[in-house]
């Protein structure tokens, strides 16, 4: 791979960016935003990524999927990232169908993978129990029923199903509208990406047993791409707006102090994008972990790798989201351009399945440099 | 460490413990009330026992309905850090008591001041600030807001933004031009004008905190007496530089960031992850660690700033300073607790009353005020141009070929 | 304490500075680092330093001392740091003369604090056993015989004696032309503050037993005087060079771009000195510690205050020292301005007598927040 | 990892690999030779070793004294990683084969390649470079050594300034006004002169880090041939972003990164406070992993570039940030390791074969020689303003009222 894009992804690339500046206006954000209070999804977006094979994306042909890897799925969070698009795509086309996939036996594949591919399936998660979440997580099997509460569960608006990682190992996948699930929504810092809290008394739910990191790793690269390309919607909004506010009678671009806030985002962010297609290809390229074996050499680099670009997009992003917003004066702490839509995607992406410091720390030990 | 207090100074320390420990329970919450809405009974009635013991409007005379003390900013920041200590308000901290009263008791007339002055300290009047314009961010010279004398009444149109208590307030101080043919500076006057005039639209301006805060006030043809100017015409420059130098000795910087910091501690003791609280992480600590030295160089350096005010020197560069440094102190600050949150803070839900808030929400809430608050009033671009040419004597920005 | 200045602490200020900007000239700094590698300080000002009062400013009259405090060793520092001197006054006017007065029994006050308020004795340092030094310490008591090594004995050149932390606790004042010891000067960066390694075998020293930690602490907060002296130096050069460089057709100065810079460097300096001056208030505020008792709360302050205001300085330090140098363009890099006398002398405070981690964790300990 | 070598460039990571098992003991230390001295017959055999390998003057064609492979970027890379990783002589490094060998293949006469480039590659010549003036620091275009043409020859007369190996170069590649007439960029030639010719005088430029790398060089009537011009009158701005360019893509910074972090690690787990190594502490760890995260999207930018140079696609901001990024990185890493060094690396013990110096020496002098490079070449200020003008598409400093 020589960090450019194959023939096939500048297409991909293309289409969806097309289709996410059509359709992802300042207007369809506001909505998803109310809607998501409610509980509810962008179910139309949905549709629409749905019929440019989104869901299926990391899904092997046979299930109706398109059978591509991280690299692909990274390429598209980033475009999603860059439209701050109100989409469930973390939890539906990477986490769920990784989680089948690697931990899942293949009466769940078959169960699951082909409503997934066809984005009938709408994957909430709650992944806090191993990647040092601090909200509650108290889940236990008690046979194949699931008792006790999780939050945050993320993605949570429109969502059908939950997947969770478990404090004992091993993850769940259960349906929200079975019986003994209890869903609160709760209102969420990035109203793009809607929360709730879970109470499941013994519910039913599909083990999936193994070890979970890979999984976890693939959201971290996703989440980080996701950032890169909104905090880029960022800087290019600062940029353009520099050039059109004028102050003292100047456009404020012209002045150094601005010239050089701008500048300084450029140089952090712009070496970002190899690093991540780097990460996300040797996610691609690590052998699927058996669970209880030592992952070997290159498994750890890619750990490290997925840890390490996700801790970095989540410096590189918080210094974005801050400068741009402050190039853009009180414009930018207003909602009248939409700017905090993308300054709030930035900020939850840090939070979410392990901020900078848990992530240099696994990172660290994936080297066996931390016990 | 009380180093540095004089008897004097003890005793109002003293008197301060001494009334919270009699009267705290009366307080109400912290962070409801001032700014964001309408005083209530409770607080107006907290209000009235802070004056009456001298913890509020303590510099304003007596005839004006004040406390009648002497000014003396150690005693403000003593009351400010022991009510700040114990969690209990200071009473109402709006724009009016602020900013408006002191610029009155400076430059006001006596008519102005018997009018305007005890009802505001009390609480029954309040004020909204009417100085930036959409088109004039950080640049004041640009205002744009016209009024013209008719009739005796000045005839106001225009638009304000950023007005904070726009949609309860009663009155406005409004920065407008009235002499649109001096040079950009000189013609500008500053109005007093009720809210309930006929010609004001107040809409609610949307901003990333989700609290109803600011608004944007729209004026078409909206008359004010004219006795109702400070000072006089062209004299409104002036007047915002009275207005400016009283919101820069404002206390309670310092005491805000102390506040925060022991927030923030308790915010990594309590917080668990694995069981283990982040304060037990040397990581954390560590972070915590470097923002309480920087704490604590903010707290000390207002201690200095005080001293120099009440010996009456200018403070120069010392001042200049700290804005650019507080602000952005605070946001770091608010970024730790944020980070401490994890995922579980993620959940965010504002109330218009901010003691309403959750912890979470009130760290976040904070975190995003705070960039409001360092681009607010003069972007960082400005006050770095502030703090190198005022305070280290650097060169202004060189004139354009052929201007603008 | 108004955080101004006394009218007696203001005059001293005005004479020490006077003599400073008359002696501490250019030629002699490079004089003194030349002479420092041969082993040699600035003996001529030391003795006018010592007609000023210096070496006796914290011993008490009777011993021909000043009875002053730390608030004005600070001061004296701060000073000292503006101009880059080359002077042995933390070990000579500081460490040693509170490690006595602190640690001491009467015989070893009677014999030796006349001969260091005369600024007769000249005392090296080595406090690495007790603040995190990276050296090596082996020193051993052997009855009243001391043996073993340490290293770097700090401002060693002229030196006549050495006051040094042990592993086992306390502290040991000795001569250094007594027997059984050996003294190899070493280059040190800041080459106004000559460094040694010293082997001893079963050389004589006087115990000083208790709690060596309050000296220390009285040394950070010197330490940290001396750096923010420096670096007020260095913007003050930085504004001035800017004034008078011209490029592109104007002085450097009215460039946002450097403006900017010096602004951000005043912002982070001047807060700095009423911390500073608290903090060394409260070291002489603070009871003397008595060995083995816990020390009470207004000890534990002062200890966390000296930890801070170090930590802090070293953190400011560094950014100034960088960005003034910056600012000099080439210049700052080369020795024609004599720019990095300062830089190595904030650099080189930073390492000693603990860097900002160690100290910061010591401050947390002070708190009770760390073990 | 290896992702997306191609089975040619697999093979030459092997060749490379064997190479440096069969020969590596031959080799000089790292540090010492290139830049700082004249290099040794040690130095001097391992260039030949590396010639006739292919691992150095790899693209230089075989009738110029070269290995006459295609240039290919990745090839470059993998060599540069190779030697690093082994801790490898690259071979001679100065400012003659890296800047003036490319250049003279680009726009040097056939006369010029043949007489100069065998002797440089070979390490028999070596060439200081004559850019920076005292008055022209970032300015290029005010730069004032003069050179009139007279019977045949320039007469040079000035004054150079960083010129990193003029007490011991053969030769000087210089930037000098030759059409005083002509508007600023237009005035400048670039002429090719011995260091031996009479008038010149060289003086050490005594810097922070004590080593002696920089000089002042001084010019008083120095005569240069005529036929020792690149290009033509007018045309050294032309020639110095020739030289530039290669400068720019000039591989090995990301290399140098990833090689110090690696230094960086070994120095953590190696130093010991209270018997327990840095690498244990999680403060100490923590800085580490963040500045291995800020090295690895380095890393993995060069390949981008790479990539991009060898598709012949313009890189455009990609390319520009590199400078900036990698020397605030570097300096950053370096500074990491003098805090991890302590009060014990403050023993500084500079020698002017660097590869004498012991690891708490070279740490603080990369420390402060990154400085320097953070400095030289244009500053971060003119850096920044290049990324964002070029790199952006931000306006430009406006001029000024009356120029200058």
């Amino acid at each position: 791979m020589a960090f450019g894009l194959s023939e096939e992804q500048r297409l991909f690339d293309t289409s969806l960016r097309g289709l996410l500046a059509a359709r992802v206006t300042q207007a369809a954000r506001q909505a998803a935003a109310e809607a998501g209070r409610e509980g509810a999804g962008d179910a139309a977006l949905w549709a629409a990524l749905t019929e440019l094979g989104l869901p299926g994306l990391l899904l092997p042909e046979a299930a109706g999927g398109a059978g591509l890897g991280l690299a692909d799925a990274a390429l598209a969070a980033e475009a999603l990232g860059y439209h701050a698009a109100p989409t469930p795509f973390l939890g539906s086309a990477v986490l769920a169908p990784l989680a089948l996939l690697r931990l899942g036996d293949p009466a769940a594949r078959a169960e699951w993978l082909p409503a997934l591919a066809a984005g009938r399936m709408r994957v909430a998660f709650a992944l806090g129990a191993i990647a040092g979440g601090t909200g509650p997580c108290t889940l236990r099997w008690d046979g194949e029923r699931l008792s006790g509460e999780v939050a945050p569960l993320v993605e949570a608006a429109g969502a059908t199903h939950a997947l969770l990682a478990l404090p004992a190992g091993g993850m769940a996948l259960l349906a929200l509208d079975a019986p003994g699930v209890a869903l609160r929504p709760r209102p969420g810092l990035d109203r793009l990406r809607p929360l709730a809290a879970l109470t499941l008394s013994e519910a039913p739910a599909r083990r999936l047993p193994g070890d979970a990191r890979p999984v976890l790793d693939a959201g971290r690269v996703v989440l980080a791409a996701e950032t890169l390309g909104a905090a880029r919607a960022m800087l290019d909004q600062a940029v353009a707006y520099a050039g059109q506010r004028r102050q003292f009678g100047r456009v404020i671009a012209s002045f150094q102090g601005v010239k050089h806030v701008c500048a300084e985002m450029a140089a952090w962010l712009e070496p970002c994008q190899a690093f991540l297609r780097h990460a996300a290809a040797a996610q691609d390229a690590a052998p699927d972990a058996a669970p209880d074996t030592a992952p070997d050499t290159r498994d750890a680099e890619a750990r490290m790798l997925a840890c390490q670009i996700k801790a970095h997009a989540d410096e590189v992003g918080r210094d974005v989201a801050r400068h741009a917003t402050e190039v853009h004066g009180g414009m930018g702490f207003t909602e009248l351009l939409g700017l905090p839509f993308w300054f709030k995607r930035i900020a939850g992406n840090r939070q979410l399945l392990g901020g900078p410091e848990r992530c240099r720390e696994e990172a660290a030990m994936a080297q066996g440099l931390a016990a | 460490m009380d180093l540095g207090l004089s008897e004097r100074h003890r005793a109002l320390q003293a008197a301060a413990r001494d009334f919270i420990a009699r009267f705290g329970h009366l307080s109400p919450p912290v962070g409801g009330g001032g700014g964001r809405k309408r005083p209530d009974r409770k607080a107006l009635d907290w209000q009235a026992l802070l004056i009456e013991h001298g913890f509020a409007a303590r510099a304003v005379p007596r005839r004006y309905g004040g406390y009648g003390a002497e000014p003396d900013v150690f005693e403000a920041a003593i009351i400010t850090e022991e009510f700040n200590r114990a969690g209990i308000s200071l009473g109402i901290q709006g724009q009016g008591i602020r900013m408006l009263v002191p610029t009155l008791l400076e430059v006001g007339t006596e008519a102005q001041r018997e009018r305007w002055i005890g009802p505001t300290i009390r609480g029954e009047v309040i004020w909204a600030q009417g100085y930036s314009e959409p088109e004039a961010g950080s640049d004041l010279a640009a205002l744009r807001t016209q009024a013209r004398l008719e009739d005796g009444q000045f005839i106001v149109n225009g638009q304000k933004i950023w007005t904070s208590s726009a949609h309860f307030a009663d009155m406005m101080f409004l920065l407008c031009r009235t002499e649109p043919d001096r040079p950009k500076h000189l013609g500008i006057s500053y109005l007093l004008l009720s809210m309930d005039s006929p010609g004001i639209e107040v809409r609610p301006l949307p901003t990333m905190t989700g609290h109803a805060t600011f608004n944007e006030v729209f004026f078409t043809d909206v008359r004010v007496p004219a006795d109702q100017i400070v000072l006089g015409r062209g004299e409104g420059w002036r007047v915002a530089n009275v207005t400016l130098k009283h919101e820069r000795m404002l206390l309670g910087d310092a005491s805000k960031l102390m506040h925060r910091l022991h927030r923030l501690q308790a915010l990594l003791a309590e917080t668990r992850v694995e069981g283990r609280p982040l304060l037990a992480s040397p990581v954390w600590r560590d972070r915590l660690m470097r923002l309480q030295g920087e704490v604590l160089a903010a707290k000390y350096h207002q201690m200095r700033l005080l001293g120099e005010a009440a010996r009456g020197e200018e403070s120069g560069l010392g001042l200049l300073v700290v804005k650019y440094y507080g602000s952005t102190l605070a946001w770091r600050l608010a970024a730790l607790a944020v980070d401490a949150l994890g995922e579980a803070g993620l959940v965010y839900d504002p109330h218009d009353d901010l003691a309403e808030d959750d912890a979470a929400t009130a760290w976040y809430a904070d975190w995003m005020y705070d960039l409001g608050l360092i681009i607010g009033g003069g972007s960082s671009n400005i006050q770095k141009n502030i703090i190198a040419e005022r305070g280290l004597g650097m060169p202004r920005e060189p004139k354009l070929q052929g201007g603008a």
